[in-house]
């Protein structure tokens, strides 16, 4: 099946390796993505106050570019999978936002084109249990723990992505590069986003609960799908030294580790 | 000619000081067959009802309009009144200007429009009312009573002991339903066991009373007074009489799975008895996980028997019994808690439901009454209680409140501290609700004599960490983040309606509300009876309920089937559907849309010139009918139509609104 | 501030409700917002306070919080209200009723450190920018 | 044989044979396109029926008064008349074992209008068909032409799914193959794009032409009441004045009264002598009903249930507010 790829700013700048590797996996699976080429900026952040319909109209913009093809719109960002997937929402949803949003955008869209992320074509199109048999570097002996952070999760009825609480996707497909799925409480908790902007000292708290919480559950590395989160994650390994001199957790895409684990010979350096 | 006279009751202001009585009355005389118009401030009061009479009478009126509150208040009032001015009591029609008018009008002049078409249109109605004459149904002397948990004990007990004889049926091998499973009760303390094994027995010992348990209701035809029930007796792969209830075939049998009435929390075998107080004291085989069943196989209880009791041949029995009445006592489920990830039920063995944790506290459950922690076995210091967990949610559980979970939390604290002493209850709560005789002592109880500490907040998240647990929540009185860490977490989980209730209302005919639970004919006034007639609620079927509240309902209930019982036969109700026979085409769309199941095909023989024809036709039972009008509906030709509510009254009354 | 007549009577409520779409009237302060909220540390007010407060009409109390400023709208509340309300929607309402005003933004490019401008990446300042300026 | 010849042969043989004391059938008219019932007692009348592209009569309905005085009457059905069969069937109206049914493949039938359309009307004396043509026998000189059947056929069997007949005892011919090749919705959904006001305007004008002559009714399987509400005067459900609110009036009530059991043949359309889109009304109602209470044709099997005289819990409730 052909699929229409979303890669987003952060992918073609900070994060290049996650939309690469993301592009050697799917060869190595045989899943044909092809960028969208009309794609533009998704608005970062879902508009939350009701009046708001101005933001929805870079995501729909290029939804419904992708709606054009025809295809399904695979997403890798966690934000960007979050803003399109509401923007879908309320286009279905709301019949002022969409009449408001296509009217000024002058398109005719409903709200109907797929959107998923990277992961959810792995579990449902792809399956867990073929990439275990694909896989020819199996990550043995390794214990990593997911990271789901928020976006991709909440909220529930508009994300329909994994239960909310007791997420189990990561898990799954770390577990089906041959790694070990360690748990850890703070799975699920916010790793404090943007904050690490305008809240620097906030973010390095959360995060440091965050990382102290694998550490202390002997996570090895964690898996992530959203560049917010690596980069949060990464920034704020300082917590760590203060309970274990100078070594960090290493964060990894979960692209990353798709990619290693599929390639052939014995197993890359990590990236970096 | 047609003579209606009018009458507008003011209604003291509830209807007076919205609609103007005057410009009504003025109206009223004005239209077609109205011969008399009168007003009175309260037509219900004695001097109203004998002006209406004197009116009759003094101008030889022949139908009667009154303008007053819903027909569900005094239509039965009017109807007597009317009657004793000697007309038939359904020349009566009322025009309800108060609940459809006064009350949903602010303003006097909408009111009063209002006021008048709805006068106009009763007029139009009652120019075309025929008289009704109520037929008299007979009442068989039984009743039926399905579900054997304290609410159907009680009123079978009840109507037993007035002289009836009564059939109590039970899903479970035993009855004593959800009580049995309890360890003490609230606000006194004393064991569940000991108060509700003595009523199982004497159920088991009453002459009146014929137990069916591991049996279902699987049918129910009829009406009031005259209900026909298909009862399943599962078998039980035991003969009954033989059975001495020993018990040596289930210390042998080699299978084990979760009992249901440990709450998963010990094994039970494939041959068993639920708990040792059960009445019946005999076993039955669980066909499902018998290995002789299974498999094909094993036979180890029968050879073991010493009566020869077992036999895996014995059959279902059916049984078609016919009853006067029936109640319901169905009980409750406790709610599934798939959506609560946050508390990591199911992922922790220390987090339990309130019900695990009953078990766990019962001298006969798992542990012999210790309270120990699943997962090492050790006393747990610090519990912590979390309330509300499904009740009160509208995102993810249910809307309503549950009733019981902040007395019986108020209990586990006492009953925790009392067992392990120097343990610290700590309950998490959003409203502590303890209205009831001596409840909120109790409450206060579990603060000052058990050191119970009350934090008003709903818990966060709970996770384990290392061999405990630990809860992030927040007290919201003093607005501080709550930490803490403890080594058992109960959950108050909500309580629902069974699963399978809505299908069980299909089957006798009675609704449920939005969660399940069956609807009551009135929520005040007729809070134990359904909208079937003959057919009465017990227990948490209806709503959450505490052990009281159950007790005393069901006792109301058996009053209820006691005073139908005691009839020696019953008026009909006169509105129903009538098949005009020459105008029917047989197609028989009625007998679908009927929800009484009261139409059945008829074949008919008839003339036609020199022919005779054999033809299908509808035909109502009129015992069964509830004057629905669904029939009338789906009737194309306009054969079918409802006595009181003809097609020709109702285009009247549309005509008077309309035209 | 103290609750007065005024302040109950006030509009702030059925303002709020607007610009979030959240029936704030609905919430019973169970707390169970605050209880999982991974920002309440920083927080002068508590989640279920800013909800409580704008029940009451106590306009000043909520917009000098910081507490508006550091929900990370991460949802976890709305997932798990048990009135079924989105508070990151309310914060956000509350956000925007100050935004909207003269010199309401709380976020400026002046602001971003060097180092912040090399390594961050653009989904963060873009919604840094999107969540706190107009 | 052609199939002229077997309906005359079977017709005979079964009045003969006293398998049946009435043959209802179509015989042959003045005109080409004529195709007037025929009913027969007698087998010296066999030689009347005719088989030709315009036998679009459903002679269904004629049993209901038939069977009152014979004892059990033959039929030929094609396939459309075949659901109106088990329409009277299902609504109890006819007993199976009354009749006897020839069934009668039909790979759709002409329609005159088109013919004229292409000129063909005047001085055409005979239509016939061959393989996938007609061949029209004109007068005069140039005899006989052959025309694509495709292109003359009438509307309604170009939207047809049952050529052949469903419920029959003794089938004429070879089952035929035809593939729809319309959309029988396509024109409902089309009606439906438009506007609110103008849809209300399409149809006020549609329903303003209503003489109420009831041929609709008249000519409808569904329609087979002992006694319509139309010609009951207590209550008189719709009143006589020759205004738009009555001739709404009764086409509402009557598409009602069919909804869920309408069969789809098109009778109603065709019996009109105002050209008022009945099937238009009728097609949106089927439309709706499956998307209410899932795909459902009339009809089909009349042991069914259907759709509006039955309760399901899944049912929606009440009303969406779409």
């Amino acid at each position: 099946m052909r699929y229409s790829l979303y890669p987003g700013c952060t992918l073609k700048t900070k994060a290049k390796v996650f939309e690469e590797t993301a592009l050697e996996a799917a060869e190595a699976l045989g899943l044909e993505m092809v960028e969208l080429e009309e794609w533009q900026c998704c608005g970062a952040v879902y508009p939350l106050a009701k009046d708001e319909y101005f933001p929805l109209l870079s995501p729909v913009r290029s939804l419904a570019a992708a709606g054009e093809r025809g295809e399904k719109l695979v997403t890798l960002c966690a934000a960007c999978h979050h803003v399109f997937k509401r923007a879908n929402h309320a286009i279905k949803g709301d019949r002022e936002a969409r009449e408001k949003v296509t009217g000024y955008l002058e398109v005719d869209y409903a709200g109907d084109v797929e959107v998923v992320h990277y992961l959810e074509v792995l579990k449902n199109e792809v399956g867990f249990d073929r990439i275990r048999e694909k896989v020819k570097s199996p990550l043995e002996g390794k214990k990593l723990a997911a990271y789901y952070g928020c976006l991709l999760l909440r909220p529930e009825k508009e994300m329909h992505f994994d239960d909310p609480e007791n997420p189990t996707i990561l898990e799954d497909f770390i577990r089906s590069l041959g790694a070990e799925a360690v748990q850890y409480p703070y799975r699920t908790d916010c790793c404090g986003a943007y904050l690490s902007i305008t809240e620097e000292g906030l973010a390095r708290d959360t995060v440091g609960k965050i990382l102290k919480s694998a550490q202390r559950n002997g996570v090895e590395g964690l898996v992530v799908a959203c560049p917010l989160c690596h980069y949060n994650l990464a920034k704020y390994q300082e917590s760590l030294t203060d309970t274990r001199g100078g070594e960090g957790i290493p964060v990894h895409y979960f692209t990353e580790l798709l990619a290693q684990a599929l390639a052939e010979g014995p197993a890359e350096e990590e990236r970096t | 000619m047609k003579r209606v006279g009018v009458f507008v009751c003011w209604c003291g202001s509830n209807i007076a000081a919205t609609v103007d009585i005057e410009r009504v009355i003025a109206a009223a005389r004005k239209m077609p067959n109205v011969v008399y118009a009168s007003d009175n401030k309260y037509m219900c009061s004695e001097l109203g009802q004998a002006s209406i009479r004197e009116s009759i009478e003094k101008e030889n009126i022949t139908r009667v309009v009154i303008a007053s509150c819903s027909p569900r208040m005094h239509e039965n009032t009017f109807r007597k009144t009317v009657a004793a001015a000697g007309l038939n009591p359904f020349y009566l029609e009322i025009a309800n200007i108060r609940e459809h008018c006064s009350w949903v009008h602010k303003e006097g002049e909408v009111g009063t429009v209002k006021a008048i078409s709805l006068v106009r249109t009763a007029v139009a109605k009652a120019a075309r009312n025929e008289p009704l004459t109520p037929s008299s149904l007979q009442i068989t002397k039984r009743a039926l009573v399905i579900g054997a948990g304290i609410a159907g004990i009680q009123a079978a007990l009840d109507i037993a002991d007035s002289g009836y004889q009564v059939d109590l049926v039970e899903k479970e091998p035993s009855i004593g339903g959800r009580m049995a499973q309890l360890d003490k009760t609230f606000p006194t303390l004393d064991c569940s066991a000991c108060i509700l094994t003595p009523k199982m027995v004497d159920v088991a010992q009453h002459d009146n009373i014929t137990l069916h348990t591991y049996s279902v209701v699987e049918k129910v035809d009829g009406y009031v007074g005259n209900f026909t029930a298909t009862i399943r007796k599962k078998s039980r792969g035991i003969d009954m009489e033989k059975c001495t209830g020993c018990g040596i075939c289930y210390e042998k049998c080699p299978v084990k799975v979760d009992s249901e009435f440990e709450a998963g929390m010990a094994k039970r075998r494939a041959i068993y008895v639920p708990f040792p107080q059960a009445v019946p004291n005999k076993p039955v085989i669980d066909r499902e996980n018998c290995r002789y069943f299974t498999q094909g196989k094993c036979k180890v209880c029968q050879k073991l028997c010493p009566a020869g009791a077992v036999d895996y041949e014995l059959e279902d029995e059916v049984l078609t019994v016919e009853y006067g009445a029936i109640v319901v006592a169905t009980g409750f489920d406790i709610l599934d808690l798939q959506a609560y990830g946050e508390y990591g039920y199911g992922k922790h063995p220390d987090v339990l439901t309130s019900l695990e944790f009953e078990r766990l506290v019962n001298a006969s459950g798992p542990t012999g009454g210790k309270i120990l922690r699943p997962s090492d076995g050790k006393p747990p210091r610090t519990v912590a209680f979390i309330q509300c967990v499904g009740s009160r949610d509208q995102a993810k559980g249910k809307a309503y409140c549950s009733k019981v979970c902040c007395m019986y939390t108020a209990k586990h604290a006492i009953l925790l501290r009392e067992k392990v002493p120097g343990a610290k209850p700590i309950v998490f709560y959003i409203d502590v609700r303890t209205p009831g005789k001596d409840y909120e002592e109790f409450y206060n109880r579990a603060t000052d004599e058990y050191g119970a500490t009350y934090i008003r907040g709903q818990v966060g998240k709970v996770y384990p960490e290392g061999d405990r647990l630990i809860i992030r929540g927040v007290d919201s009185l003093s607005a501080r983040p709550v930490e803490l860490e403890v080594d058992m977490v109960v959950l108050a989980v909500a309580v629902t309606a069974r699963a399978d209730a809505a299908g069980v209302g299909r089957m006798l005919g009675i609704t449920t509300n939005a969660h399940q639970f069956f609807n009551e004919a009135h929520p005040k006034l007729r809070p134990v009876e359904t909208h079937s007639a003959g057919i009465y609620l017990a227990g948490m079927c209806q709503g959450p309920k505490d052990i009281p509240e159950a007790v005393a309902q069901a006792s109301a209930a058996a009053v209820k089937v006691v005073g139908l019982l005691n009839k020696d036969s019953l008026v009909g109700n006169p509105t129903v559907a009538n098949v005009d026979e020459s105008m029917c085409s047989g197609c028989l769309e009625c007998t679908q849309v009927c929800p009484y199941d009261a139409i059945k095909e008829k074949s008919i023989t008839e003339r036609r010139g020199r022919e005779t024809l054999t033809r299908t036709v509808a035909e109502v039972n009129e015992g069964l009918c509830q004057g629905c009008g669904a029939c009338s509906v789906a009737c194309r030709p306009g054969a079918n139509n409802l006595k009181g509510f003809t097609n020709e009254q109702i285009l009247a009354e549309v005509d008077a609104v309309c035209l | 501030m103290k609750v007065t007549t005024d302040t109950i009577c006030s509009d702030l409520l059925k303002e709020v409700e607007e610009y979030s779409g959240e029936k704030v009237a609905s919430c019973i302060q169970c707390g169970k917002c605050s209880g999982g909220c991974p920002m309440l540390e920083a927080m002068d007010l508590l989640p279920h306070q800013v909800m409580r407060l704008a029940q009451l009409g106590l306009k000043e109390d909520i917009m000098k919080s910081k507490t508006l400023w550091v929900c990370a709208s991460c949802f976890t509340c709305a997932a798990r209200c048990q009135r079924d309300l989105d508070l990151s929607k309310v914060m956000e309402g509350f956000r925007v009723i100050q935004l909207r005003q003269k010199g309401g933004n709380t976020m400026h490019p002046r602001q971003l450190t060097p180092e912040q401008l090399k390594d961050a990446p653009q989904q963060a300042i873009i919604s840094g920018f999107r969540k706190y300026s107009k | 044989m052609n199939l002229t010849e077997k309906m005359r042969q079977e017709a005979a043989q079964i009045l003969e044979s006293k398998e049946a004391d009435l043959v209802i059938g179509w015989g042959g008219g003045e005109y080409y396109w004529q195709s007037p019932p025929l009913f027969l007692e007698d087998a010296a009348g066999a030689a009347e029926l005719a088989f030709s592209p315009f036998i679009v009569n459903n002679l269904a309905k004629y049993l209901l008064e038939e069977l009152e005085s014979h004892e059990k009457a033959a039929l030929f059905v094609k396939g459309c008349d075949t659901r109106g069969i088990n329409r009277l069937l299902q609504d109890h109206r006819i007993q199976r074992e009354a009749v006897l049914l020839i069934g009668v493949p039909c790979a759709g039938l002409a329609d005159r209008e088109k013919l004229k359309a292409a000129g063909y009307d005047a001085g055409l004396l005979q239509v016939e068909r061959q393989g996938d043509s007609f061949i029209l026998t004109l007068e005069g000189e140039e005899g006989a032409r052959e025309v694509p059947a495709g292109e003359f056929l009438l509307d309604k069997c170009l939207e047809c799914r049952y050529p052949n007949p469903l419920v029959y005892d003794r089938l004429l011919g070879e089952e035929v193959q035809k593939p729809r090749e319309r959309d029988p919705m396509a024109r409902v959904r089309e009606v439906q794009k438009k506007p609110v006001d103008e849809k209300y305007a399409y149809w006020q004008e549609k329903l303003s032409r209503c003489i109420r002559c009831y041929a609709c009714r008249n000519v409808c399987p569904a329609c087979n009441c002992r006694e319509c509400i139309f010609d009951q005067n207590a209550p008189r459900w719709v009143g006589k004045a020759n205004q738009l609110s009555e001739k709404q009036n009764y086409n509402i009530i009557r598409s009602f009264h069919i909804a869920g059991r309408c069969i789809d043949c098109g009778e109603c359309q065709r019996a009109c002598p105002m050209d008022i889109p009945l099937m238009e009304i009728n097609r949106k109602i089927i439309q709706d009903l499956t998307e209410l209470y899932g795909e459902y044709e009339a009809g089909i099997d009349p042991t069914d249930v259907p759709p509006l005289g039955t309760y399901r819990a899944e049912d929606p409730a009440g009303f969406s507010e779409r």
